[in-house]
């Protein structure tokens, strides 16, 4: 072939569509960008976009379409753990790649998905620590709340141990979950309210996943619950979420990550820019008026330029090559750092930056880790991990 | 001790005699197929059935008139299971109560009623509809399997003669005229082959030839089974009436009258609220 | 005083004008490290500084920039130089100059400020801050002023190295209902040695807490109405399309949808040419949502329901192609994401009933609204002669017909206005929720569950089922968590629908056959 | 005629997935492994559209909460295709994964079956099954009709879809089960054993449709639909509609069961996502595309919409839906009796 | 201006494939009652069905007064002048039966009053107000459905079988209001009906229908003479 494929598999619609529609765009610059420099191997890119509709077998046949109908060399793909277990056993038995942009529970290591976003210790822990410190208010009680499914399960039960490991009484924390896409936040508030003022200072660290965010925190701003009284902490609201709300009563409550748009450095201006000015030429709905960038947007961006470099040094698009070239790759990233990927892990070194949201829904910098962190995909907090090898073992 | 405690403690008794008696044959060897007593039935606060009391025999052909309104549909749906009366007493035979049964043990019982607003299976093939009340086994089970048999596929086209239906046999029953479900039905009735008929209204929109002939085709059942008939066609009532048998008049829930049709329609009561000058 | 206005003078010249207070100290309290920040700012409010307020303010709200070591203060309408950093504030800084702006506020001349201010200061009352509130006290001339600082006074008595005091302290804070004042005792509670104090302060902490328990009580009721309004109104336009005329309308939710967009091209629109008039684009974006909605649903019944009559589960796959429709619709023309409605500032916040009680503003105007809602279209429905046609023409459509009714235009209207009503449930949405492409899909089974529990084509069914299942969800969610909640709720659904086969307020008689 | 072409049809449907098999890759004829993958799901998603119809075309139960009994299938196929993983799961334990991090110690009592593949289809049937019959007998007694029914059925799918996505209920929370290996030690990446499955689920069609035509043909299918048009009359003849309704609402349970036990293996994975309201709404839409109170219709239905789905969403994967939902709209519109009533005006 | 109140002419219609009406002619003059006579399935419901519009007809005319209506709509034709009683009654069942006579002034501009006549005819009525018409008994509908016609003061007026399940003071009652209606204030009804003594009584004119075609016609008064009854029979 004359193209280099390279698949796209982001939900387009349903209820995923809302966050993945975003990194398809993105997958489709960085494509652009390394078209007009040359290509690879000298060849174009061709993207092949499907939409496997936020249905997770669907996932699964969609994969299998991308890898063996249109035989492209690399995915860019995937949101939610589940579509993720979903699609592996196909990357695996076609020997394929996948990246994946998304912060995510860890306890998981495969050779041929690569993982840009962040595990529980590149975002959850440092977000507990800075809580925990003068800065942060120094907390003492916490409220773990989340939405009912995996991902928030097990990051809680890691910050549980964490917690513990820190001297926080069992009494001192509160856990609490919601069914996707609850709506109605009022109870919830007033039990945290209680709980905040039956002893010391608490802050609330928020597992809660996609649409519910948006009642939730307007939900926060009307009872009044204030960042400086208790702050909550999110794991899952960007730039992009804070979209839908009004930011105004918001203000200083947190979110950790390992990018934000308002973080300033050079590599950080040129990626908006040419994320506003891609937004504009394509027409993007939403993103041609108002250009917002976040972190799965970051982890895609950084995914695909790395593939391209490892693709570049392995001077073919063969998995297991590529696989071998991509260990230790660096990138400028947008936040500012030289992103490195693990020469065994397969997960990526990050900054982690906790942010407190302004009134116009970016986020104000206000800690960040001294340098990247390295990944944990198996978090040290969980017993049966112990001895578990930090690379993929097949 | 009040009424309604006393009602209540007859209701008790009753329900506690006849607790065994909600299945099986009705027993006739009283001679009374039917035996209704102290019917109430009130509609949020209207007395549609304000203790009505009577009786029909084994073999009888009762013919029922009265106003619009007097409440001869809500006994029969009291009869078949449809309304729940709220006192009072019904059985068929001697020994089964109907108030503890289910329309399904009802009609099984033996008892088979043609509405007054004619209903079919407006999906169904004429010959389906005859087809599923022909009498026989009525579970699920043997439903799945069960296969006409030569006796039955006989009955069925000697039915459909009877009801003027043999070249619509294969039509579906939801095409029919207003007349000809009214004919369907009852066909469907009668391949019931129940003991006790309770017809509303069946002559209702047929001519008077066919009238005559549905007529003929009543008195014919009379003795084998027994017939409950309302109508408002008076010279219908008078024909299955003839000269002997009982014609009961209904009047707000009540009996107003009852004789030979000659007495009845001589009754000034009777002119008065229904007959007419 | 002087100094005061000084300050304010060179504020209105609109220069970038340095401080009264000593740089070095401005300086310090804008940027650096933490403890050190806080540290300056003590400093200077020990030195009782009078520009301290302004440049706190100032730090605030933004308007304060570090270039070379100087902390500046930008005016009204002055760009800040493009080199000047702008300070960051977290949490701990902020919480600190609101306190220290409270201090300095407590001997206000206005009354108002000072209220705010010690509401500000209820939460940290400390031993530190005795002096300032006792000479607050003294000065402080309204009496439920007065009531609140002998309260805060009491509080930082706590602390006391007396026991006698603070036994004294706590047994004065008897008659608070304040968490706050509750939270301070429990910590206080666990340090204490004194038997006697300690007893005063157990006393006391019950005492509170039975006063709080009421202001539980009614967040509960509150939040199980609220949420009961929310499924109402949601449902109430469902009540007509579907519970009257029996179409199966599964693009309901996407009507709600298409309300909630109407809402934010409103709001959109105040912000671009009217953006004085913001806090009223509401009552622009109620008729426009109710009429968006009520367009679309009109366009539906002429070009797809209309020859669905009478084959009620056709509706339902004509209706879901529909919804597929319009949501991927508002993807091209909006985007996948969420869109921002924001709040008016009349509608955000809370009205703080009790110390523990605050009834959000958008959540009560919904209320009300629901009610509204619901007075107007059972009147239109009950009262009026296109109500009787409407009722009319979905009972029997060829016989009212035959009546002279021109059924056509009765079915479009009726459709127009059960979806019109779905669109101001729309806008009513968007000040609570999310507005996204996916609205809809989250409310549209709830919506169906509350019509068919209620009884279909009972209105008045549809009210009891949407305020009972609000509060009953509230009572359990308190019981038993969301997520139990929601699995109790559907299955105390099925088990209703079990005793009431017809729903909530099914029609007894022939006229159901 | 009919019967002739019914076994053509049955033919191809067992042949063609052999072609993966017969031919090399690259010939003509060969049919990729991705084909074979697809219409193994189509087979069982015709499987589910031709169960709803046998109580919804026939009998007018629509029930909105068939997924759920689709997915109890697929559970319960799953549960022993994580016992089949054995060591190479991630933890490389003798439990399934997601049990080793919740830090359980041994198999909970409802997974005892599930190391037999003959007891865990049991099971997977039974359970289904068994719900069905107390579900229905309840509902159908209490003569919940209509609307009624289907917002219960609803009302309980999205209460076990709730109740599956916690962590604690057992079945992995919401990601399911993932990463299955092998069945009866076969391993499932092998092109056999995706072609066995593929002809497994056009057989268990097949038979499904066999048993529909069989029973609707039957008296007790005219009762069904009788009841289905007046319920009350069909009490008067002394039929007990609670008995009919019940049998035919377990058949189509246990239909439904069956296309569970036979799509997770395919498609490898299951998850609380196949008993949301939506999933099962969509199998009442092939119904009805198909062609409603047909048998053949709710095949054709189930085929037809997938497949559209499976080609648009790779060919405009941005207006995709634009396309399904037009064509939603232009089925009821045009072709009140569905994809069937096209083919019989055609036929004329 | 024509002489006749309705015209039909060569009227055609059909169900599916199966032709029910096969070319009918007639004509209807003002003040007089026209009986349709015929055996279950001949077509009478349809042939009124017809007239009302709401069913399609293949082919023919329809003049009311001289203007064809052929494409009016049924409510446009009821506001035309013509009235409805349908066989089987097709009361609102939900709506009081206040409100279903109130529908049936929806031809009239609003707030035309309910002609007071109506409650002397059928008292019943009055005594149930407020009961939703679905309650009523069989009859009671009937009555209802008569009145609900009635309401607007059609021009003319078609009945289907209107007696069918009434008692028989109020049929006698029901043949008084009919004569007066035609023979006094001119309205020129259409009445289809089973019972023929009571059809013999009112007719000033006959037709009798026999699979889809009026196969007799003629005068009242020559009903007997002619043998209609034995036409019947057959
Ligand atoms: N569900 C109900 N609610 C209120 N009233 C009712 C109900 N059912 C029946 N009625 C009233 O009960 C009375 C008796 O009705 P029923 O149908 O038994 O009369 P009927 O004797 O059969 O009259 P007809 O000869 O007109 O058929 C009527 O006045 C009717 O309006
Ligand atoms: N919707 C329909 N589709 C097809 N055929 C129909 C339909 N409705 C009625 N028919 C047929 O048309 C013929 C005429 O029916 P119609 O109801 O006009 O008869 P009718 O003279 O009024 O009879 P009756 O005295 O029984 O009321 C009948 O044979 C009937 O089966
Ligand atoms: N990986 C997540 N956020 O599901
Ligand atoms: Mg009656
Ligand atoms: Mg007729």
């Amino acid at each position: 072939a004359d193209t280099i494929k390279v698949g796209v598999l982001h939900s387009l619609s349903g209820t995923m569509a809302i966050s993945e529609t975003v990194l398809k765009d993105t997958v489709l610059m960085a494509i652009d960008e390394i078209n007009a420099k040359g290509g690879l191997l000298g060849k174009k890119l061709e993207p092949v976009v499907v939409d496997p509709a936020s249905n997770w077998p669907l996932f699964a046949e969609k994969a299998k379409q991308l890898i063996s109908q249109d035989k492209v060399a690399v995915v860019f793909g995937c949101w939610t753990s589940v579509s993720r277990k979903s699609v592996l056993p196909v990357f695996e038995q076609t020997n394929s790649l996948l990246f994946y942009p998304v912060q995510y529970e860890g306890e998981e290591l495969s050779k041929n998905v690569f993982y840009t976003g962040a595990a529980p210790n590149q975002q959850a822990i440092p977000a507990v620590e800075y809580l925990m410190s003068k800065d942060g208010g120094g907390a003492k009680r916490f409220v773990l709340l989340g939405t009912d499914y995996v991902y928030p399960r097990t990051t809680n039960k890691i910050l549980r141990a964490f917690l513990k490991s820190k001297g926080i009484p069992e009494a001192d924390i509160m856990e609490d979950y919601t069914p996707f896409g609850h709506a109605d936040y009022q109870s919830i508030i007033a039990k945290i309210k209680k709980f905040a003022a039956e002893g010391k200072k608490t802050a609330v660290i928020s597992t809660i996943n996609g649409d519910s965010n948006v009642p939730f925190y307007k939900e926060l701003g009307n009872q009044g619950l204030k960042a400086t009284d208790v702050p909550v902490v999110a794991f899952s609201v960007g730039e992009e979420e804070l979209r839908g709300v009004d930011t105004k009563p918001l203000q200083g409550h947190l979110a950790a990550w390992n990018y934000f748009m308002s973080i300033k450095a050079p590599a950080n201006d040129a990626f908006i820019k040419k994320w506003s000015d891609y937004a504009k030429a394509k027409g993007i709905a939403g993103h041609k008026d108002k250009p917002l960038t976040n972190d799965p947007m970051e982890a895609t961006y950084i995914g695909i330029n790395m593939w391209a470099q490892a693709v570049t040094k392995a001077k073919s698009t063969d998995t297991d090559k590529v696989i071998a070239a991509m260990a230790g790759q660096t990138f400028t990233a947008p936040s500012g750092i030289t992103s490195k990927m693990d020469e065994k892990n397969h997960h990526l070194h990050k900054s982690v930056f906790i942010g407190e949201v302004k009134a116009d829904g970016q986020f104000n910098v206000v800690w960040k880790t001294p340098g990247p962190v390295k990944a944990q995909p198996w978090s040290p907090y969980i017993p049966e991990n112990k001895g578990k090898k930090d690379e993929p073992t097949k | 001790m009040t009424p309604e405690l006393l009602e209540a403690g007859s209701e008790a008794r009753s329900r506690a005699l006849t607790r065994i008696a909600t299945a099986g044959e009705p027993i006739f060897n009283q001679g009374v197929a039917l035996y209704v007593e102290d019917l109430k039935v009130a509609f949020d606060g209207f007395q549609a059935l304000g203790g009505l009391s009577f009786t029909v025999g084994v073999g009888e052909l009762r013919c029922v008139i009265g106003p619009n309104g007097a409440g001869k549909t809500t006994t029969m749906d009291c009869l078949t299971g449809k309304t729940r009366p709220d006192s009072g007493r019904i059985f068929f035979g001697s020994n089964l109560n109907l108030r503890l049964m289910s329309e399904q043990q009802i009609a099984r019982a033996g008892i088979g009623r043609k509405f007054q607003k004619p209903t079919v299976f407006e999906a169904l093939t004429v010959a389906e509809n005859l087809e599923l009340a022909l009498a026989g086994n009525r579970s699920a089970r043997f439903a799945m399997r069960a296969k006409l048999s030569g006796e039955q596929r006989d009955r069925l086209d000697e039915l459909l003669k009877t009801v003027h239906l043999a070249p619509e046999r294969e039509r579906v029953a939801g095409l029919l005229s207003h007349g000809q479900k009214q004919w369907l039905e009852i066909g469907m009735l009668l391949a019931q082959d129940p003991k006790l008929l309770l017809l509303d209204e069946p002559v209702a929109g047929m001519t008077d030839e066919e009238t005559e002939r549905t007529a003929e085709l009543f008195l014919s059942l009379e003795g084998k089974h027994s017939l409950v008939v309302v109508e408002h066609d008076m010279s219908f009532v008078a024909t299955l009436a003839g000269a002997h048998r009982t014609v009961t008049v209904l009047h707000e829930g009540q009996t107003l009258a009852e004789g030979t049709m000659a007495a009845v329609q001589s009754d000034e009561k009777v002119i008065e609220v229904y007959l007419g000058r | 005083m002087i100094k005061r206005l000084v300050l304010g003078w060179l504020l209105a010249l609109g220069a970038l004008s340095a401080w009264a207070l000593p740089p070095e100290l401005a300086s310090r309290i804008a940027a650096g490290e933490g403890d050190d920040r806080v540290a300056a700012l003590q400093q200077a409010l020990a030195a009782g500084d009078a520009s301290l307020g302004p440049f706190l303010r100032a730090l605030q709200d933004g308007r304060v920039r570090v270039k070379a070591g100087q902390a500046l203060v930008i005016a009204e309408g002055v760009t800040a130089p493009a080199d000047a950093e702008e300070p960051v504030l977290n949490n701990r800084m902020r919480r600190e100059i609101d306190a220290a702006l409270a201090g300095l506020d407590l001997l206000s001349q206005d009354r108002a400020t000072r209220a705010k201010a010690l509401a500000t200061l209820r939460d940290d009352a400390d031993a530190s801050k005795l002096p300032l509130l006792e000479r607050a006290l003294a000065a402080e001339t309204d009496a439920e002023l007065r009531a609140n600082l002998g309260a805060l006074v009491a509080g930082a008595k706590l602390s006391a190295t007396d026991p006698g005091q603070r036994r004294a302290a706590a047994t004065e804070l008897a008659g608070s209902a304040d968490p706050a004042t509750r939270a301070l005792l429990l910590e206080k509670l666990a340090a204490e040695t004194d038997p006697g104090a300690k007893a005063a302060m157990q006393s006391t902490i019950d005492a509170i807490a039975s006063r709080l328990a009421w202001g539980e009580r009614a967040q509960l009721l509150f939040s199980g109405l609220s949420l009961g309004s929310v499924l109402l109104l949601v449902a109430l336009g469902l009540a007509i399309t579907y519970g009257l005329m029996g179409v199966i309308n599964m693009a309901h939710g996407e009507l709600l949808m298409v309300g909630a967009y109407a809402t934010y091209c409103v709001q959109q629109g105040f912000r671009a040419w009217a953006p004085g008039a913001f806090d009223y684009y509401l009552w622009i974006a109620l008729p426009a949502s109710f009429l968006a909605a009520a367009l679309v649903g009109a366009a539906m019944e002429r070009t797809v329901i209309r020859w669905l009559y009478g084959r009620p589960l056709e509706t339902l796959l004509a209706t879901w192609g529909i919804s597929l429709v319009l949501m991927q619709a508002v993807r091209t023309l909006f985007g996948a994401q969420n869109v921002a409605v924001e709040n008016p500032t009349w509608l955000s916040g809370g009205w703080a009933l009790l110390p523990n009680l605050t009834l959000p503003y958008n959540r009560l105007a919904i209320l009300g609204f629901a009610a509204l809602v619901l007075v107007g279209m059972a009147t239109l429905l009950a009262k009026t002669r296109l109500g009787l046609m409407v009722r009319g023409v979905t009972q029997n459509r060829r016989m009212a017909a035959c009546v002279g009714v021109n059924t056509a235009k009765v079915d479009t209207l009726a459709f127009a206005l059960g979806s019109g009503i779905a669109g101001l449930a729309g806008c009513a949405l968007s000040q609570i929720g999310n507005v996204g492409p996916d609205l809809g899909q989250s409310y549209i089974v709830d919506a169906f569950m509350v019509v068919v529990l209620g009884g279909v084509g009972q209105l008045a069914g549809t009210v009891y089922a949407g305020l009972g299942l609000g509060v009953l969800s509230k009572l359990l969610e308190g019981w038993q968590g969301a997520v139990l909640a929601k699995i109790a709720l559907l299955m105390l659904l099925v088990l209703v629908i079990q005793k009431k086969p017809q729903g909530l307020f099914a029609l007894k008689g022939r006229s159901v056959e | 005629m009919k019967k002739t072409l019914l076994i053509a049809v049955a033919l191809v449907l067992l042949l063609v997935p052999l072609l993966h098999l017969a031919f090399p890759p690259g010939h003509a004829l060969h049919l990729s492994e991705f084909y074979v993958g697809l219409l193994g799901k189509f087979l069982c998603f015709a499987i589910c559209a031709l169960a709803l119809d046998l109580i919804w075309g026939f009998g007018g139960i629509l029930s909105l909460g068939h997924g759920l009994f689709f997915a109890l299938g697929g559970y319960g196929m799953g549960m022993y295709l994580m016992r089949q993983i054995g060591r190479e799961g991630q933890y490389q334990a003798d439990l399934p994964d997601f049990m080793v991090f919740l830090n359980w110690k041994e198999l909970p009592w409802h997974w005892v079956l599930s190391d037999s593949l003959v007891g865990q289809i049991f099971l997977a049937l039974a359970v289904p099954g068994l719900l069905a019959a107390v579900f229905g007998w309840f509902a159908f007694r209490s003569r919940i009709q209509g609307v009624y029914f289907s917002i219960i059925t609803q009302a309980l799918t999205v209460a076990a879809m709730l109740l599956f996505f916690r962590n604690e209920t057992g079945f992995g929370g919401n990601n399911g089960f993932t990463d299955f290996k092998r069945i009866a030690g076969i391993p499932l990446n092998t092109p056999g054993m995706k072609v066995g499955l593929c002809v497994a689920s056009g057989v268990a069609l097949i038979a499904c449709y066999l048993i529909a035509r069989a029973l609707t043909q039957s008296r007790w299918g005219r009762i069904l639909q009788a009841i289905r048009d007046a319920e009350g009359r069909v009490r008067f003849l002394g039929y007990d509609p609670v008995a009919f309704k019940l049998s035919a609402y377990v058949i189509s349970a246990l239909m439904c069961a069956l296309a569970g036990i036979l799509y997770v293996p395919q498609v490898g994975i299951i998850n609380p996502g196949e008993m949301s309201p939506a999933a099962s709404i969509e199998m009442a839409i092939w119904a009805a595309v198909g062609g409603r109170g047909t048998l053949i219709g709710p095949v054709l239905g189930a085929f037809f919409v997938n497949g559209t789905k499976s080609v648009f969403t790779a060919w405009w994967p941005e207006g995709w839906l634009y396309i399904l939902g037009g064509l939603f709209i232009a089925v009821t519109l045009f072709l009140p009796q569905g994809l069937m009533g096209l083919a019989r005006r055609f036929k004329k | 201006m024509a002489d006749e109140t309705l015209k039909v002419e060569n009227l055609q219609q059909h169900y599916g494939g199966s032709n029910i009406l096969r070319g009918l002619s007639f004509e209807l003059k003002p003040g007089e009652i026209t009986v349709v006579l015929g055996r279950n399935g001949v077509g009478k419901t349809t042939l009124l069905k017809s007239l009302m519009g709401v069913v399609p007809i293949t082919s023919g005319s329809i003049t009311l007064a001289g203007e064809n209506i052929n494409k009016l709509r049924t409510h446009q034709r009821v506001r035309a002048g013509l009235g409805y009683v349908p066989q089987g009654r097709e009361i609102f069942g939900r709506l009081s039966v206040m409100e279903n006579l109130q529908m049936g002034l929806s031809s009239q501009p609003a707030g035309t009053p309910l002609p007071k006549e109506l409650f002397e005819l059928f008292p019943v009525l009055d005594k149930m107000r407020g009961r939703r018409g679905g309650d009523l008994s069989g009859g009671q509908q009937q009555q209802l459905a008569i009145a609900r016609a009635l309401a607007p003061g059609p021009k003319v007026l078609l009945l289907d079988e209107p007696t069918e399940g009434i008692q028989p003071n109020v049929i006698q009652d029901i043949g008084r209001v009919i004569k007066h209606l035609a023979h006094d204030k001119g309205l020129s009804v259409v009445l289809v009906e089973q019972f023929y003594d009571f059809a013999a009584e009112l007719a000033d004119q006959y037709l009798l229908m026999q699979r889809g075609e009026i196969v007799m016609r003629g005068r009242g008064a020559d009903m007997a003479a002619e043998g209609v009854r034995e036409r019947l029979a057959i």
